[in-house]
């Protein structure tokens, strides 16, 4: 057996020697990444297909570049594919390695060129599961299990080449499917809201979010809006991710844009397929529309606001509006 | 009397096949894409007490504030009865609270399983496919323990194989007796494949595809000729009821105005 | 290996055919004990030793008279002691076969005198494991699965009685335990709110409610409101039990008192000693208090108001005014 | 100038000894009881940072609503900065976010494994112990998956004995090397054992009891006296400092008024 990320036994004693206090966690994204983000690290990616991914922190990543990277996720979309044009326009400076996933596409939005194109080419490997599968991953790692047991896809494929083994359980006598936990490095979260010592208040769906932090090394979480702590625990039920689980924490409005955010935006059906569009012609050998995406939008910029302050007004105002979960109620901004 | 549509596409022809298939007061986890119409389409008119859930989290919502993009998006949230995440959905269907999956793939064998993996040589050819698809996502789990799988699918003999290119979501696997017990299986396995040209079931002995109706404008024929295995055909198989006026009023006014998942067309 | 409640496959085959639909559970407490809980059955306790537990459905089963009961639960106090008391007054009516159990006392208000009672007399059958053992039980039982993996506690004798079974690990190839999952055949939970169809809000620590029930065959929800769908359902995020796990929705204030129940009341420090002294009593030999208590306090009264009246007013206003954790915010009522 | 308390009680002086032994901003999985206790008194005095965790499911709460009388009630809740049950405070400690456990027990052994579940032989007499004690609670998931634990014990000889009666929470089990790690077992194992009479810790390589300091009154043979086991006494076993006035103050005035846990007497 070979681990990629931590094994169990080291998550467990990188944990055990970790500070843990409750602090100040603010910093700069930019600063996050070079600290955290290291060439060669598995990457937990959170959110789901394309709702609240970690669209600005992999926007910094490309910026940086990272090589030799290993993805880990269920579902993914946006965030892998601006990971992916990356490593498409230059593969010198941005390349993943490796993929543990269990779907990469867009739904609605279409397919993913940039998977095709990766895979196709055989510029990544390739490691299938189903999406209770990695759920299930990071959830055992974020348990301190070597393990855990499941019952899909029992009959896949998928079993003939990834690393899940079957047992006949020893308390029934069928066959049950035992799932290798993961422990990325990093793991990579956005949220509506989190304060400065990096508990995060979700809403919506958590996805596997508080599995992928709990799971990981290290976590930077990006959010909407940076609270008041004694507004954070006020509600206590409704933390989803401690503070001890979270290294840095950087208030990104918009962060996982052009995405959705439950309770702030809905995806941005225009901007999406206008960058689904250029990584398609560049599928189809065509690379100019990349690159200029990248030159204007990621390469072209210093910082995720510059990003934003390029999309019209009416836009962003339009898929605010749009957004059909409930507004989140105002908080008070933590003071600089 | 009830009014027939004159004009309708195959996609809504599979979204009303789809809708019909489902029975009141059920919990219904909902594929991406048409599952979710079909589903819609059956709350609005013979089904309101359907119970939907989406893997990324949302159980029992609303479907009222328009036809989810993502199953993961905001509109799967509103009014929701329970709202975790990836491994709560999973875990309720794996314990048997889910009745029904709603689910589609690209490519089906004449025992229900489906791929949405991979085109080419497996093992061979895996780390560079012929073709990539998405990937699993979530709809090998549902295959695997929801109670029940309906299958939807374009109706082209190339999707209907005798053996597929990779196993993503399991059906009756070799058909054999028991076979998704022996496996560790949980639930039963398919019931339905609604496609673009039939309603079709499973023999209850071999666990073949056979089939029960023939959509309109096709025929028996018409049906086998388009998939690439021998379908059972029993004596009793019938024409599917046309869609109403209403049922593609409502597909096309009320649940998918856009046309995000119903109009697309068909990839190839 | 044996199973006590159901299988992991019985279960699985139980709720397959169960009705899940979305309909009034509400019922009356002795309609729904009449209906859901049998001689024989395996008993899944909610609550945390003395808070939150279903105090009032265990008055209801000590009235009717249940038998050859297996109780299964982590930490337990007075809910479970309250059904002790009826069985040491008169097994005939009332009895408890077997104990699935990590602690049975009352922490600051000390050890329980039934518990020794029954132990040191072996009138119960005894299975001890540990608290995360019986809490992950449940949750394997809640999650489909026939058992889960877990840590603790390797080395120690509950491993010698238990039927837990340690494996070499096949990814890491160290020991680890595998717990076999717990499906009662019915779960008593007491929540602060709940609506008709039986979605609950918790307030507070969850204990391991959402488990039980969710890895029981049926459940009994006492509230102490009722509140309206749509206000239960304006937060999803806080729904802590979904309606399709619940069978029977009864609205009983103070349903578990004299214990604490989040956000609504504290223990009464008056009321519990009173009790565990009457039983304290029985277990030196002498069983006058411990009857005038049932007499006075189960047996004697119909239901739970009826118990409730007997308390002092000042006494319960005492117990609402210190409740230290957030006050619930009002809800409207159902009406009737 | 120190003021020291000149009255106080061995349980006052176990929670004094317990609340030194924590250090700042460390995560520690609290006990019912005195451990509960020496935390607020740490916090109070020289660790305000420490992060308490509850087995019921609060972590990092604010211990200013009064002292609570169960881990599981509603003074562990107060502006608490998680909050969901028993599994995931046991999975994160399981995980390693808990530095410390912090328990008690009714029996241990010279490597510091504890008994909290029966007096009487076992297996013989497990259906009918001598006496049966609560059982394990969480402490023996603690003892296991907790980073480092800390015990509180009375001393008395029968109490400290060379073999338990049953193993419900795992010290350094029979002291072999890597015993632990060999069982399976994720926390490095007992640290300190707080007592009436003695601090005590465990030898590197034997992992046997060895005495630290002595409480204020006692000495090494009197520490000895009251163990059923030879302890090891290092050349410099020291004498404890006594309590301050204001650490005796705070427990009677501030933490524990009522004397729940700390003025009971102890039992036989």
């Amino acid at each position: 057996m070979y681990w990629t990320g931590l094994s169990p036994d080291e998550a467990r004693q990188f944990l055990a020697n970790k500070d843990k206090s409750k602090r100040d966690k603010r910093m700069g994204l930019k600063e996050a990444v070079q600290k955290y983000v290291k060439d060669g690290d598995n990457i937990g990616i959170g959110g789901f297909v394309n709702a609240r991914q970690p669209v600005a922190t992999v926007f910094e990543i490309a910026r940086q570049g990272r090589k030799d990277l290993t993805l880990s996720f269920q579902s993914a979309g946006l965030a892998i594919e601006y990971l992916a044009g990356a490593m498409a326009l230059d593969d010198s400076k941005n390349n993943i390695k490796r993929l543990e996933l269990a779907y990469w596409a867009h739904e609605a939005f279409g397919i993913s060129p940039l998977f095709r194109y990766l895979t196709e080419n055989n510029k990544v490997e390739l490691e299938d599961w189903s999406n209770y599968n990695m759920s299930a991953r990071f959830k055992a790692g974020s348990m301190g299990l070597p393990f855990i047991p499941c019952r899909s896809p029992l009959g896949s494929d998928m079993l003939k080449t990834n690393r899940a083994k079957i047992i006949d359980c020893p308390f029934t006598e069928r066959p049950i499917m035992l799932l290798p936990a993961s422990h990325p490095d990093i793991a990579l979260i956005h949220v509506q809201e989190a304060d400065i010592y990096g508990n995060c208040r979700i809403q919506g769906p958590l996805y596997t979010c508080p599995e992928i932090s709990m799971a990981s090394a290290h976590t930077i979480v990006t959010c909407d809006r940076l609270i008041e702590h004694d507004d954070m625990t006020r509600y206590p039920n409704r933390i989803s991710i401690p503070f001890f689980s979270v290294d840095a924490v950087i208030e990104v409005p918009f962060g996982s844009y052009p995405g959705n955010c439950n309770g702030i935006h809905y995806f941005d059906e225009k901007h999406i397929p206008e960058f689904r569009t250029a990584c398609e012609k560049f599928r189809k050998g065509d690379p100019v529309a990349l690159q200029k995406y990248y030159d204007d939008y990621v390469f072209g910029v210093e910082n995720f606001a510059q990003f934003i302050d390029k999309i019209p007004f009416e836009q962003l105002q339009y898929v605010q509006k749009i957004e059909p979960s409930t507004t989140l109620e105002a908080a008070f901004k933590v003071l600089e | 009397m009830t009014k027939y549509a004159e004009d309708f596409t195959a996609q809504e022809m599979i979204v009303v096949a789809g809708s019909r298939t489902l029975v009141d007061n059920k919990v219904v986890f909902a594929g991406t894409g048409l599952p979710m119409v079909a589903i819609t389409l059956a709350q609005l008119t013979h089904s309101p007490g359907i119970i939907p859930v989406f893997e990324a989290g949302a159980v029992g919502p609303s479907l009222s504030r328009g036809l989810p993009l993502s199953v993961g998006d905001s509109r799967t949230t509103f009014r929701a009865n329970y709202l975790l995440g990836l491994n709560s959905a999973f875990e309720l269907t794996q314990r048997g609270f889910a009745d029904i999956g709603f689910i589609g793939g690209a490519e089906i064998d004449p025992y229900g399983n489906l791929n949405s993996t991979m085109m080419g040589e497996f093992p061979e050819n895996y780390q560079k496919p012929k073709v990539r698809l998405p990937g699993s996502g979530g709809a090998s789990d549902m295959a695997c323990s929801c109670e029940q799988t309906i299958i939807i699918m374009v109706h082209e003999p190339r999707r209907f194989n005798k053996k597929l290119n990779y196993i993503t979501s399991p059906g009756y696997l070799d058909g054999t007796p028991n076979a998704r017990w022996r496996a560790g299986l949980a639930g039963q396995g398919p019931y339905r494949v609604i496609t673009t040209k039939a309603v079709l079931g499973f023999d209850d002995e071999t666990k073949r595809m056979k089939l029960i109706a023939t959509l309109p404008g096709e025929t028996v024929k018409s049906v086998q000729d388009a998939t690439g295995f021998e379908l059972i055909i029993p004596s009793d198989v019938y024409e599917f009821e046309p869609p109403t006026v209403e049922e593609i009023r409502l597909i096309r006014e009320a649940i998918d105005p856009k046309g995000y998942f119903v109009r697309k067309k068909i990839k190839e």
